[in-house]
This record gives structure tokens, sequence and C-alpha cells, in this order.
């Protein structure tokens, strides 16, 4: 299915910089290792010949569209291939005002899934390999693109949601074990940075973990830092972050990222109704409010 | 000095070692991640997969104080890092690829300056590397003039042999001096053949030629088509086990606090990020250029030495699919 | 290097009773910073403030905590010492150690341990505080008036007799109001119409009212002293500056068979037509949605007939915009009726009482209509059905007001008052005819109301049972109503020829639309929100804007032109300087770091974010950021701790500032 | 969160981030009624609870606040409207987020507290004060504050372990 995939993003690429309709896609490209793909930027026809997909091509590209990833193409009206994942980070990055509808071309992808991880690019995708959040998913066919190739999308390998059972299983723990837990895997954290270079809402221009006056949260990769860090961060995506799960598909050390994440967008869901991704709003969970909100915790 | 020391044997070793009060470090699983740290015991040993960093935290740790301070009216305490505390260890199982990059380091932290707290751990710490019998597409030691079987950087070399056991070698005193403390560990060289070593799949670079060209291109479009995609994260620098770049900042509150030394990387928006606002490598590609610049030409430049073992751990993590061989080979045919 | 003055008071033995203030002065002056500390039997005094001042020059002090009661009794008082002494005033802040500390706590170590914490904690606070200036906006004296009432005459009117502009905005085509539609008026009996009509005039001939009838307010922009207002000039189809008021278009008109809504429905009126007949402006106005011509183009006559040629059937809305420097809101109130009630109310209007479905029962402004003068019936009391004079009437309080289980707990306040009014008025014309009150109690706190409420009952026959009305039905021609008289306890039953319901005071429709134009607060009623329930009793929070009359809660004639004089004086106050000052406690941002993502501006209740667009110097955007408007801002920082980078800043509270205070734990 | 029993030593320290209007004005009234409470707390003031940012408690926590108390107008009654309701969701949120990465939430208050409410004060900071010296200090932060990475550590935790197994 996915080389069908690649070969119509490819045709739609090239007719769209041959008849300057966009000035640039975003998309994946082939690279050394078997089976490897990485994120490319073509901006001619010639160029838009090396564009793919397949289960590697596991980058959220909206990435490049940001404010914070001040290399992307920024003149013109833009084409960039999406999974129906990615397509929800452009929805929140609309509704943030940081993206307009009308400077996008959205070549969508039909996707059944992607790698978990691209350490070994060719694996074949299975139940093993597969992305957890890929188990998931609602948004197999992205909504609302602009193009979205014909094809018939096999069925997923799998539909148990690991999230959903992991997050079960710790807030079955005691706080103790849960603060057990998390130390350890914090403990494990470089303060590389992955997560927040690869997050599409991550786009703030200074990160508070690089503000020093004051230092809200110590720059360091300490384990207090890092608690604090990933917590301030959880609380930052909470009700924006619409599980692409990058960061946790880049975390060098294997921190479950996604599960916090996945986890706040549970307790919103809860709590609010909302669920990240599905509209365009102004206004997220957490910069609004109704007056009947839950108040039980306030005494 | 050739002797063979079996797996039975080598656990006793470290064992030992550990109730001799030293520290073992050695690759083991950290809630499922491989890394190098301390053992509590040899059977906390993994050596089944690359850890994930590399063996530069046992001399060059992630982050540590330099210095305390405390602060009251107008007295200020500073109180010095006792570096006689650092504990002895003993670094087991490291790759050569890690084991290359050792030496590598030493170079830049004993130059001008000698870095006390990387020169105190180094010559507490014994190296016992272990040849690579498997590798990946991501491994070109060979590439860049290593290989799966070299000792370089290592104290005491083993080679697992067939049928179990490894062979072992001592390339320095501290080497002798670990296999003379537990002599009755160690047997006598037999028959048994070496199991053969990895082959990484990346033919030789021509280092001089790649060198001749970043001479030359400090300005060049390829930086641009190479690197746009990068994401500005600190993978790279922090799982390479020759990168060395830090930060030093101050940590705690006005009264009380900490003066730390931790990893930076060039691909961070803050390196070389000045106080007025101004930043010369203001974007990705440039960056990016440092990193490679760094690694064949400025580091070739003044020590004469490669900054690069061909782990090929910043090419598995990288995010956005950077491949330093890649560019390499790129640069190689130009 | 900070060189801050620590000052301790004993308060008296306030303080010094279980707080060794010399110790806590001594330990403050080990604090790094702190060039000086002092502790002194009364700060706040003459001789204590002078030791503050004398500190700051000669020790050249860079900041100062006084270490004293709370901050909401003496920050004013140290603040202004310390400026009179050349320093910023927020160069100071308070450690609160007598409210927080030796008032509540009885251990002299443990006290004296927290008061030094304090004071640690605000000296780390204070070193990071930075001079800020006074902000002054301009002032445009200009006033709008939103509502045309009674409230709305008088504010309009004063404001405009103090020598300001005012433009008064009437939805209507007349002002006037609801008490233009009232015969006469608790507790004087006087009549309604003669005491408001030579206001109305009053209004119309002012050279410093502009009057906007049949016109809404569209959009509200800007902020105190510099709002910019939108009003939409609804098309009347008349020319106003034609137009005579002769009145023939209205006598010529084929059309007459509209139901009245001044007259409740009771009279009918023309297509073309005046609410009434002392109409301000006497201009009539086409009812586009009846009028012949605009339904099938078939009629013309008024045009054909008006000699000034006024008639102008083309006519479109108009937006005309207003710079005006304070909003006075007075938008009155409605009554509650089946299609009007409270949202999520399950109460079905009161139609449980056959409102809509008996003829016969109608609310207290019907009963207005039949007993004026200028009414339909031209003040007999005639019931509806049958144009027949009622010989027993039942009169239903609290129809609505005080009913918690039906959406509404509020009392209508003026019901009682009306009612007994009521009661006496229909004594005053059918001489034999009996007034029964059912209510729950009678509320008369008001100049002469007592007074009032027993006449209708001793002098004038009024029956009052205490007691609610439980069910209303038609039998034989007659309404049954049947009810309880808790007072004997029994059951009643009365057959009456007309029920009159004193329903209860809500909002206008619309109330919380206009509202979010104008970004004050409203309660769950839609009633408006003051700033302070007992300080600040006619202004919003929303600076620059006031309230007068009902449509902040029910209230009679005279309340209502005492706030209105009352906003009118704060508009007047604002207008008496040419600048305006305000405390610079207000976010501010940081360009810099700003991504515009507009968090801010979602969580801010004052509208005062807004989009700045940031140009290289060949004049390209470079990005669009947020930015704090300081006239607007008051100050709740709720957009810092919302925006994710943290690049809006409230002075005074800012982050430096906390953190600095938690650090000093 | 692991109660130490019987640690009548143990005086914790309690931080209150209350808004100006109502919670500070409420502890102010305790005050002026000379109504007595335990001394552990120590208060913050804010404009508005909507000013109150969640890194401010975990802060507190990594300072050594063995119990933090949020404490502002109740709804309706907010000076600026409708601060107080925006703080309610942000803190619904956070509390359910640090719940899960196992701190005790019996260690976070959230109250209203209104001006009027001096009594309302002495209540909420009395039980917390008592229910955190029952549980004990709050260790988590704190000790963690103290760890460093392995390399970084200049003698480490499992080679003391090993130092005490010998």
């Amino acid at each position: 299915m996915y080389p069908a995939v690649g070969d119509a993003v490819r045709k739609e690429a090239v007719r769209l910089l041959s008849e300057k309709k966009v000035s640039a896609v975003i998309g994946y490209a082939a690279g050394r290792r078997k089976g490897s793909c990485m994120p490319i930027v073509v901006t001619n026809a010639e160029d838009a010949e090396k564009l793919v997909f397949s289960a590697a091509c596991v980058n959220n590209l909206s990435l490049y569209l940001t404010k914070a990833k001040k290399e992307g193409p920024k003149e013109g009206k833009i084409g960039v291939v999406v999974k129906g994942c990615d397509m929800k980070a452009l929805v929140g990055l609309m509704g943030e005002s940081q993206l307009k509808r009308e400077n996008l071309y959205l070549i969508g992808v039909p996707c059944v899934g992607v790698l978990k991880s691209v350490s070994r690019p060719a694996v074949p995708l299975d139940s093993e390999t597969i992305a957890p959040k890929c188990l998931e998913c609602d948004a197999h066919l992205p909504r609302g693109a602009d193009f979205v190739p014909d094809a018939k999308l096999p069925a997923s390998p799998e539909t148990a949601s690991k999230y959903a059972a992991e997050i079960a299983r710790l807030e079955a723990m005691t706080s103790p074990e849960r603060w057990a837990y998390w130390k350890e895997q914090f403990s494990k954290c470089i303060k590389c940075f992955a997560c927040r270079q690869v997050c599409p809402f991550c786009y703030c221009e200074q990160c508070l973990c690089d503000r020093n006056r004051p230092q809200m949260i110590e720059s360091t990769p300490r384990p207090s830092a890092n608690m604090m860090w990933h917590i301030a961060r959880a609380m930052h995506l909470a009700g924006r972050c619409a599980g692409c799960a990058e960061c946790e598909r880049v975390c060098p050390m294997d921190i479950p990222l996604n599960l916090l994440n996945r986890k706040m967008a549970k307790e919103l869901k809860e709590l609010y109704g909302y669920e990240a991704g599905l509209e365009v709003c102004e206004k997220g969970p957490l910069n609004s409010y109704t007056e009947k909100d839950d108040q039980s915790f306030i005494k | 000095m050739r002797k063979i020391i079996s797996e039975q044997n080598l656990n006793a070793l470290l064992d030992s070692l550990i109730r001799e009060g030293k520290r073992v470090v050695a690759p083991r699983l950290h809630s499922g991640t491989p890394l190098y740290a301390p053992l509590a015991g040899s059977g906390d040993m993994n050596l089944e997969e690359i850890p994930r960093r590399s063996a530069k935290e046992a001399f060059f740790p992630v982050c540590e104080d330099i210095l305390a301070y405390e602060k009251e009216g107008l007295q200020v305490r500073v109180k010095d890092v006792d570096t006689s505390a650092f504990p002895e260890t003993v670094l087991v199982g490291v790759h050569p690829c890690d084991a290359a990059a050792i030496p590598v380091l030493d170079a830049v932290f004993s130059w001008d300056y000698k870095d006390e707290f990387f020169l105190e751990r180094r010559r507490k710490t014994t190296v016992v590397g272990i040849a690579c019998t498997t590798s990946d597409d991501a491994c070109f030691c060979t590439a860049v003039g290593l290989s799966p079987s070299q000792p370089k950087g290592s104290d005491l070399f083993l080679t697992p042999l067939i049928g179990g056991g490894y062979a072992c070698e001592a390339h320095s005193e501290k080497g002798e001096a670990l296999v003379a403390s537990h002599q009755a560990l160690f047997g006598e060289s037999g028959n048994a053949e070496p199991m053969a070593a990895a082959a990484p799949p990346a033919e030789a670079f021509d280092l001089k030629k790649i060198k001749a060209w970043l001479d030359e291109h400090f300005e060049d479009p390829y930086w641009e088509t190479i690197a746009t995609r990068c994401a500005g994260c600190g993978v790279c620098a922090f799982v390479c086990p020759a990168c060395h770049c830090f930060d030093i900042v101050d940590e705690g509150t006005e009264r009380k606090g900490s003066r730390r030394k931790s990893w930076d990387a060039c691909g961070f928006w803050k390196f070389t990020q000045h106080a007025s606002g101004h930043n010369p490598r203001d974007l990705q590609p440039k960056r990016y250029r440092n990193r490679i610049m760094h690694k064949f030409k400025y580091y070739d430049d003044k020590f004469g030495q490669t900054l690069c073992t061909g782990c090929g751990r910043c090419i598995r993590a990288c995010p956005v699919g950077i491949d330093i061989a890649a560019i390499l080979s790129d640069i190689n045919k130009k | 290097m900070s060189r801050i003055g620590v000052f301790i008071c004993h308060c008296g033995e306030n303080i010094g009773r279980t707080v060794d203030c010399e110790r806590v002065a001594a330990e403050a002056a080990k604090l790094p910073g702190v060039a000086f500390s002092l502790d002194y039997k009364y700060m706040c005094s003459d001789p204590g403030q002078n030791l503050v001042k004398k500190a700051i020059k000669e020790e050249r002090l860079s900041h100062v905590v006084v270490a004293a009661c709370s901050p909401r009794m003496h920050e004013n008082t140290f603040r202004k010492a310390v400026a009179s002494a050349g320093l910023n005033p927020f160069l100071c802040e308070m450690a609160n150690i007598r409210e927080h500390v030796s008032w509540v706590h009885e251990d002299r170590e443990e006290a004296t341990v927290k008061a030094i914490d304090i004071v640690r904690m605000m000296v780390e606070r204070v070193k990071k505080n930075r001079v800020l200036e006074t902000i002054t906006v301009p002032v445009t004296k200009r006033a709008l008036v939103i509502g045309g009432g009674i409230a709305g005459i008088q504010a309009a009117l004063d404001i405009a007799d103090c020598g300001h502009e005012v433009v008064l905005v009437e939805r209507e085509p007349s002002i006037g109001g609801h008490m233009s539609q009232l015969s006469e008026t608790f507790p004087t009996l006087d009549c309604s119409q003669c005491i408001l009509t030579p206001k109305m005039v009053d209004v119309a001939n002012h050279p410093r009212i502009t009057l906007h009838t049949y016109s809404e307010v569209e959009l509200v922009e800007g902020y105190i002293g510099n709002f910019q207002v939108t009003v939409r000039k609804k098309a009347r189809s008349v020319d106003e500056e034609k137009c005579t008021g002769c009145g023939i278009c209205i006598t010529k008109c084929p059309q007459k068979k509209i139901p009245n809504k001044f007259d409740m429905n009771l009279g009918m009126r023309p297509a073309i037509y005046v609410p009434f007949p002392q109409a301000v402006p006497n201009t009539p106005v086409i009812d586009r949605a009846h009028c012949t011509k605009f339904i099938n183009g078939k009629c013309g006559v008024c045009q054909k007939i008006c000699g000034p040629g006024a008639i102008d059937y083309a006519q479109e809305d108009r937006l005309i915009v207003e710079p005006i420097g304070a909003i006075v809101v007075a938008t009155g109130f409605d009554l509650y009726t089946i299609d009007r009630k409270p949202k999520d109310s399950p109460y079905s209007g009161y139609g449980e009482f056959g409102y809509g479905t008996i003829p016969d029962v109608i609310d207290g402004m019907t009963f207005e209509r039949l007993a004026s003068a200028s009414g339909p019936t031209g003040g007999v009391i005639r019931r509806p059905s049958d144009g027949e004079i009622p010989q027993k009437i039942v009169f239903i309080q609290c129809v609505g007001s005080r009913a918690r289980d039906k959406g509404i707990s509020y009392c209508s306040k003026i019901c009682c008052m009306y009612t007994a009014k009521h009661a006496m008025l229909y004594h005053h014309k059918v001489h034999d005819g009996k007034a029964y009150v059912f209510y729950m109690d009678a509320r008369t706190p008001g100049k002469n109301f007592d007074e009032f409420w027993r006449r209708s009952i001793e002098e004038e026959q009024a029956i009052y049972i205490r007691g609610m009305v439980s069910r209303l039905y038609e039998r034989d021609g007659k309404i049954i109503v049947k009810g309880s008289d808790t007072q004997l306890g029994e059951q009643v039953e009365i057959e009456a020829d007309m029920v009159v319901t004193a329903t209860a005071v809500m909002p206008q429709e619309g109330a919380d639309l206009l509202a979010q134009k104008l970004g004050i607060s409203y309660d769950k009623y839609n009633f408006y929100s003051e700033a302070h329930a007992k300080l600040r009793p006619v202004e919003c929070a929303t600076a620059g804007i006031y309230l007068a009359g009902a449509c902040h809660g029910p209230k009679d004639i005279p309340e209502s032109v005492a706030q209105a004089s009352a906003a009118s004086a704060k508009v007047m106050t604002l207008f008496s300087r040419d600048k305006l000052e305000r405390e610079p406690i207000v976010a501010r941002v940081r360009e810099a770091t700003c991504v515009g993502c507009f968090a801010c501006r979602n969580v801010c209740p004052y509208r005062a974010i807004e989009e700045r667009e940031i140009l290289d110097r060949e004049g390209n955007l470079v990005k669009t950021v947020a930015y704090a408007n300081p006239g607007l801002c008051s100050g709740c920082g709720t957009c810092q701790a919302t925006c994710p980078s943290k690049s809006i800043e409230l002075d005074a509270y800012t982050d430096q500032q906390i953190i600095a205070m938690i650090e000093a734990l | 969160m692991h109660a130490e029993k019987g640690n009548r030593e143990f005086e914790p320290k309690i931080m209150a981030f209350v808004c100006t209007w109502c919670t500070y004005a409420g502890a102010d009234l305790a005050g002026t009624s000379r109504m007595q409470y335990p001394s552990n707390v120590r208060v913050l003031k804010f404009p508005c609870t909507g000013r109150i940012d969640p890194v401010f408690i975990l802060k507190a926590f990594q300072q050594g606040a063995d119990g933090v108390l949020v404490s502002g107008c109740h709804p309706g009654d907010c000076h600026y409207i409708s601060g107080n309701f925006h703080a309610r969701r942000r803190f619904a949120v956070f509390r359910r987020l640090i719940d899960f990465m196992g701190v005790d939430l019996n260690r976070l208050q959230f109250s209203w507290v209104s001006a009027a409410e001096g009594g309302k004060w002495v209540e909420v900071v009395t039980e917390l004060t008592e229910r955190v010296r029952a549980m004990g200090p709050m260790r988590e932060f704190k000790d963690l504050a103290l760890e460093e990475h392995w390399s970084g550590a200049v003698d480490t935790k499992e080679l003391k372990e090993v130092y005490q197994a010998i």
C-alpha cells in the first residue's frame, strides 16, 4: 500500500511545484540506511522526485511550519505531507494563531501506522514494531486535506490501546510507587530536548527551561530539574497535545513521555469533554472556563 | 601479556572489585534502556546491546557540581569539590568505539587548562574494552580508521572467544595491575579461537580529503541541504563519545547554590548565543556545520585527531534522520 | 547592590507583645542586601515615618521593607512616605507581622521566627521590585448613555448640565422607557408622564446631548477615556431632519390594526407611528414588518401625503462611530413572561396562572396602561376580554420572584409598592369594587412606603391575604382563584373578574449580549455586576463603565434616578481631569519572546490584549505579537500564568519577585 | 507521603498562595478577630488566583514546603471577573497531573476563602497543617534535589549500598 501512496504523493508534489501552486513541499525522502527516511523540503519539481512514503516516515512534519523552526519555508503557499495524527497538530496550531489554513496545501496520506522507532528503519511494520499511538488511531485518513491518494486501507494490526492499559496500571499504584516509577524514568533524562524540539506545540521563542531570570526550572539535567521540566512540559501541553507521540519516539532514553500526555488528554476529556485536534478552536480548555466547572477538590 | 578469562571468572572479578569498594561501571539496563552505569553486582551487567550513551560520562559527567557557595550578609563562603573523593572505578564492557574516544578527549581536557575533574576521574579509572562481534548499518568505525577489534583507549581489552570466555590483553600498567591483582581468575591463553569481529558495512573514508574539502567550504549550499531538517536538539552531541562541549551555570538562590557543569550541544539555539541577542550561528545549518567542522577539521587542526569514532549513535538517535556517515560519504565523493 | 532598609513596627503592644521586634531587626540586618534595620514603637506615626524618610536619605537606601500591619492597612501610607523621601513608591513593601503573626499566634518564639521568615521573604521580593511610574491616559470628555429610560435621561442631563457632551442611545423609537408607560407613581401618586415628559423634552432640546433613538450599540472598542463606540442607527424610513412631526402620515396610514406594544397590546396603532403622543423625538417610524408598502409595495400613502417629503422607504441602517470617554449603562428592565424566563428555568413563565390563556389574567404593566389616562381605555379599568369593568380584582404578588426552585431567587423589590398602588387606583376608579392581594411578605422599606401600604389597607379597603395562590381557572365567566390564607390557616376561593400578577423584574432581552460587547460582567440573571457591592456600587469592574437603574437589579424610580446621578458624578470625576492616572500594576509583553499564540487574549477579562505587528527596517512583517493595553489592563495577571513562555509579565507581581519569595522559604 | 508516625518534633512548612482581595483579606480578618492558628503557614500574596502558576507550587515543594495551600475568591466573587475560574481549571488539571506523578494530593489544598471568612481561613490552615504534620515531611522533592546522575555524584548511592553491605 505505502509504495502506491508514495507514488501518488510524489506525483502531486511534482504537479504542485511545476504548476507553481506552492513554493515548497515538505515531505519525506529516503536515507542512506536501508529503509530509512527523513524529512525534506523540496522547492522544485526535480527534487520532488525524491519524495517517498513508508512506515519509516515517522516525523510529524508540521514541526517545519512552526515559528520555532526558523529554517523552514516561510514564503508563499506551502505543501506539506500529513498523516492523520500530524493533521491534528496542524489543527491545534491554527487555533493558536500559528498557522493559516489558506497558506497550506495539505497532502494527506492514508496511513495504517508507522514504526515506533527508526533506530532500525528496515524492520517490517507489525504488531511488535508499530508505534503505540497507531493502535489507538482514529484518523487513518487525514480529515480536511486538500489531496488524499486513493488507496485502500488494510486493517490495522491491532486495536488494543497500550497507553490506556499503562495509564490504568500506573493509576492503580500507590503514590510512592508512582513517584518511584517516574523518578526512575526521569533520572535517565539528559535534557537533550529532543522531545521539545520535535514537538509541534513547543514553538515558544524562549522555553521556560531556558529562562534564567528567574530560573523557574533549573536547566541542568539533574534528577530534580528533570522532574520539574517534565511536569511543567506536561502541563503546558495539556489540552493541546493531540498525540503525535514524536516526543516519545525521539527520546534517546526511552522515557514514556506520551504516556503523560495521554494521561492529561484523558483527564481533559473527563473534566471538560475536550479533545485536542478535532477542530480549530481559538480557546483551548485551559484558557476558557464555564461557571459549572468541577470544583469538588476545592474546600 | 595475553590471558584468558571465563565469563564466570569475569563476573567473579567484577564482584570482587565491588567488594573491594571500587565502583564498577558497565553496560546495564536502566528501566529497560541500555546505559553505562554502576553495577551493584556482576549480574547487572548486560552486554547484549550497545549502550545509548557513550562511556564518556565516566570521566565527563552529564552534570556535576564544580563549586558550592553560601552567603550571609556580605560574607560569601565558597566550597570547592574534593576531587580526591572521586571513587576508584573500573569501566567494563566498553565498546571499542567508546574506548577509542577517551584518548581523543584527553587531548582537549589536558591542553592549556588542566581539567582536574576529567583528569582525576581518568586517573582513577581502569578501562576494560571488549571487541564487538555484531554491528548494524549505522556503525562506521571502520570508515574512520578504527575497527571493532582495536584496543585504543582500553587498559585491558577483551576479545570474546568461540565457545565462551574472553581473551584479554593488557595495554597499560593499569590493565596489567588489574590482572595482577586478581591473578587467580585469569588463565593462560589456550587454543580457543576468537570470535569473528563485527564487520560494519561502511567503506573507509579518506579523512584527509574530507578535511581538505572542509578547509575550503565553510560557506557552501551543501550545509543547507543536509541540515535544514535539523530540529535543534542535542541528541547527537549527547550520545556522542567524543563531543565534549559543556555549559556552566549557577543554580540555587542568591543565598545558597552550586556552580554546575553540564553537557552542551552545538545544535541548541542557545549555543554561542550572545548576551546581545546576536548569534553568529543563528540557524541549524550553521550549527550542524560546526558539528562536522569541529569533528573533522578544527580538532584535527589543533590536536591532529578526528573527533568521531564511528559509533553510529547519532545516526540511530537523530529524530530527523540526519546521517553523519552519509554526509561524510557525500563529502568524500566531492 | 541593593541597600535595603528594614523597619520593624511594634504597633504599640500589638506586635511587640508577641514578636521580639528587636530580634527581628537584628536578624534582618544579617540578610544579604540589607543595609539598615530598625525597630520602633509606631512606624506609621509621624515620627515613625520620619525615621523611614531620614534613613532613606542618610543611609542611601535603595529599597524599603516595613514590617508592621497588613499592607491593606498602611501600604499607601508608607509608599507615600517613601515617595516623599525621593524613592519610587513601588520600591517599598510591607511585611505583615500583625494580622498574620502577632494577632494570631501566642507563642513568642514561634511568632518571632515567623516574623523573621516573612521579613526575609519581603526583603528578597523587594530586591526584584522595579521602579514603576503612574500610567497616564488621555480622556475624551464625551459620555455615552445606553438606554433612554428615566435613569438614562437623568444621567444624560446631569452630565450635559455639567458641560460635557453626551451621546444618548435608545433602542426604541422614543426615549422615556417604562416610566412613560406608568399611570401614577408610588408613594405620592403623581402622574408619571407629567413628571417625566418635561425631562424628555429637556433631553431633546439640550445643546450638548446627541440623541440616537431607534439605535443600538454595535461595537465597543478601546478603554476608559478612549472608547470608540459604533452605534447602529436603524432605518426609520423617515428623515429626521425633514420631518416636522405633524403626524398626518400616522392618521392617513391605512394599516391600523397593529397591536401597540406600548399599550401592552391592548390598543392598536398604524404601521407608521410614534409609540405614544408625547414621544421624543416626535418623529414617526415605519414598522417595516407590517407596512403594506414593504410587504407588497402597494401603498405609499404616507410618502404621497408628507408635505416636507420626509418619508424615505430606501433608508438604510447607518453606522456612526462616536469617540467616548465614559459609558453609563442604563438599559433598564423588562417583566417576566412566558417567553421570557430565566435561563435553564423549569418555570413556564407564569403559565400555571393562566397568563396567555385566560385573557383577564394580566400583569402589572398592563394594569398600568388600563389605569393611565392616556392609555387604551382612557383610564377606565376595563377587563381585556369584554371591556367590562371588573368588580372583583385579585392581585397576586411574587409571581416569579422569590421562587428559588423556579429559577429566580431574588425579590423584585417594587411589586409590593406598586400592587398597593394598583389596589388604591382601582378603589379610586371603581368605588364599590373589591381588591384582594395575595402576598408572601409586604416589603415597604422606603420613605413613606409603609404609610402608603397601610393606607391601601386601612383607607382604600384592599384586602390583603397572606398566602400563595395555588391555582387559577375559569368558571362561568369568572376566574376562580384558589389559594391559602396562612394567617387564618384556611383555603380561600375567590371568584374574580380580573387577576393582576406582579411579575418578576428581569433585565432586558439581550442584556448579556450588550455586556459582552462592553466587556462588563453580569450575574446569572443577566443583571450587570458592580465592581464592589458596598463601596463601588455604580462602577463596573471594567474601568470607565458605570451602571444606572434597573439593569443592575430591581429598582424603583427614585433609586434609579439617584444611581443615575451617582454614575454621572463618577463620569464627571473622570472628566474633571485631562489625563487619567492609573496604578501601574499592569501586564507588559516581552515582544522578543512572544510568539503570538494569544492564549493571553483568551483569558483576559478586560479585553486588554491587542495584536501588534513587528516590522523590520524595510517594513516587512516579522511577527505579530500581543500588546497589553495599559489603559484596559486591571492587573489580575491571569495572562502571565497562562503564557507558556512567560512573555507577558505583570508588574509588581513578576515571576522574579514571586520565585524570590518562594526561595526565601 | 510516607507517613512518619509519632513524629512530634516535626513542624511542617506550609506555603499559602492567596489572592489579595479575598483570602488575604480573610486572613487579615482572622487577625483582627484575634483567632489563633498554627504558625507554620507562610503567605504569598497575589493579585488573583489567576496569576498563580503551577510551577510556583512545584517550586515551593522543591524549596522545602511540606504542604501548599492555594486560596482565592469564591466563584463569582473574583475581583477580576474570571481569574478564579481560570485558576480552577488550571489547578483541577494540575493536581491530576501531579497525582499521576506520585505526589500525595493531601499535601496540596485548594480553597475559596472570602474577605469575610476569617474563621474559614483558620479552619483551612489548621486542617492542612495538622494533616501534613501527621503525614510527616515531604521528602520526595527534597530528596530528589540532592540526587545526581551517577556520573556527577562524588560518591554514589549504589556505592553506599555496597559499602553498607560490607
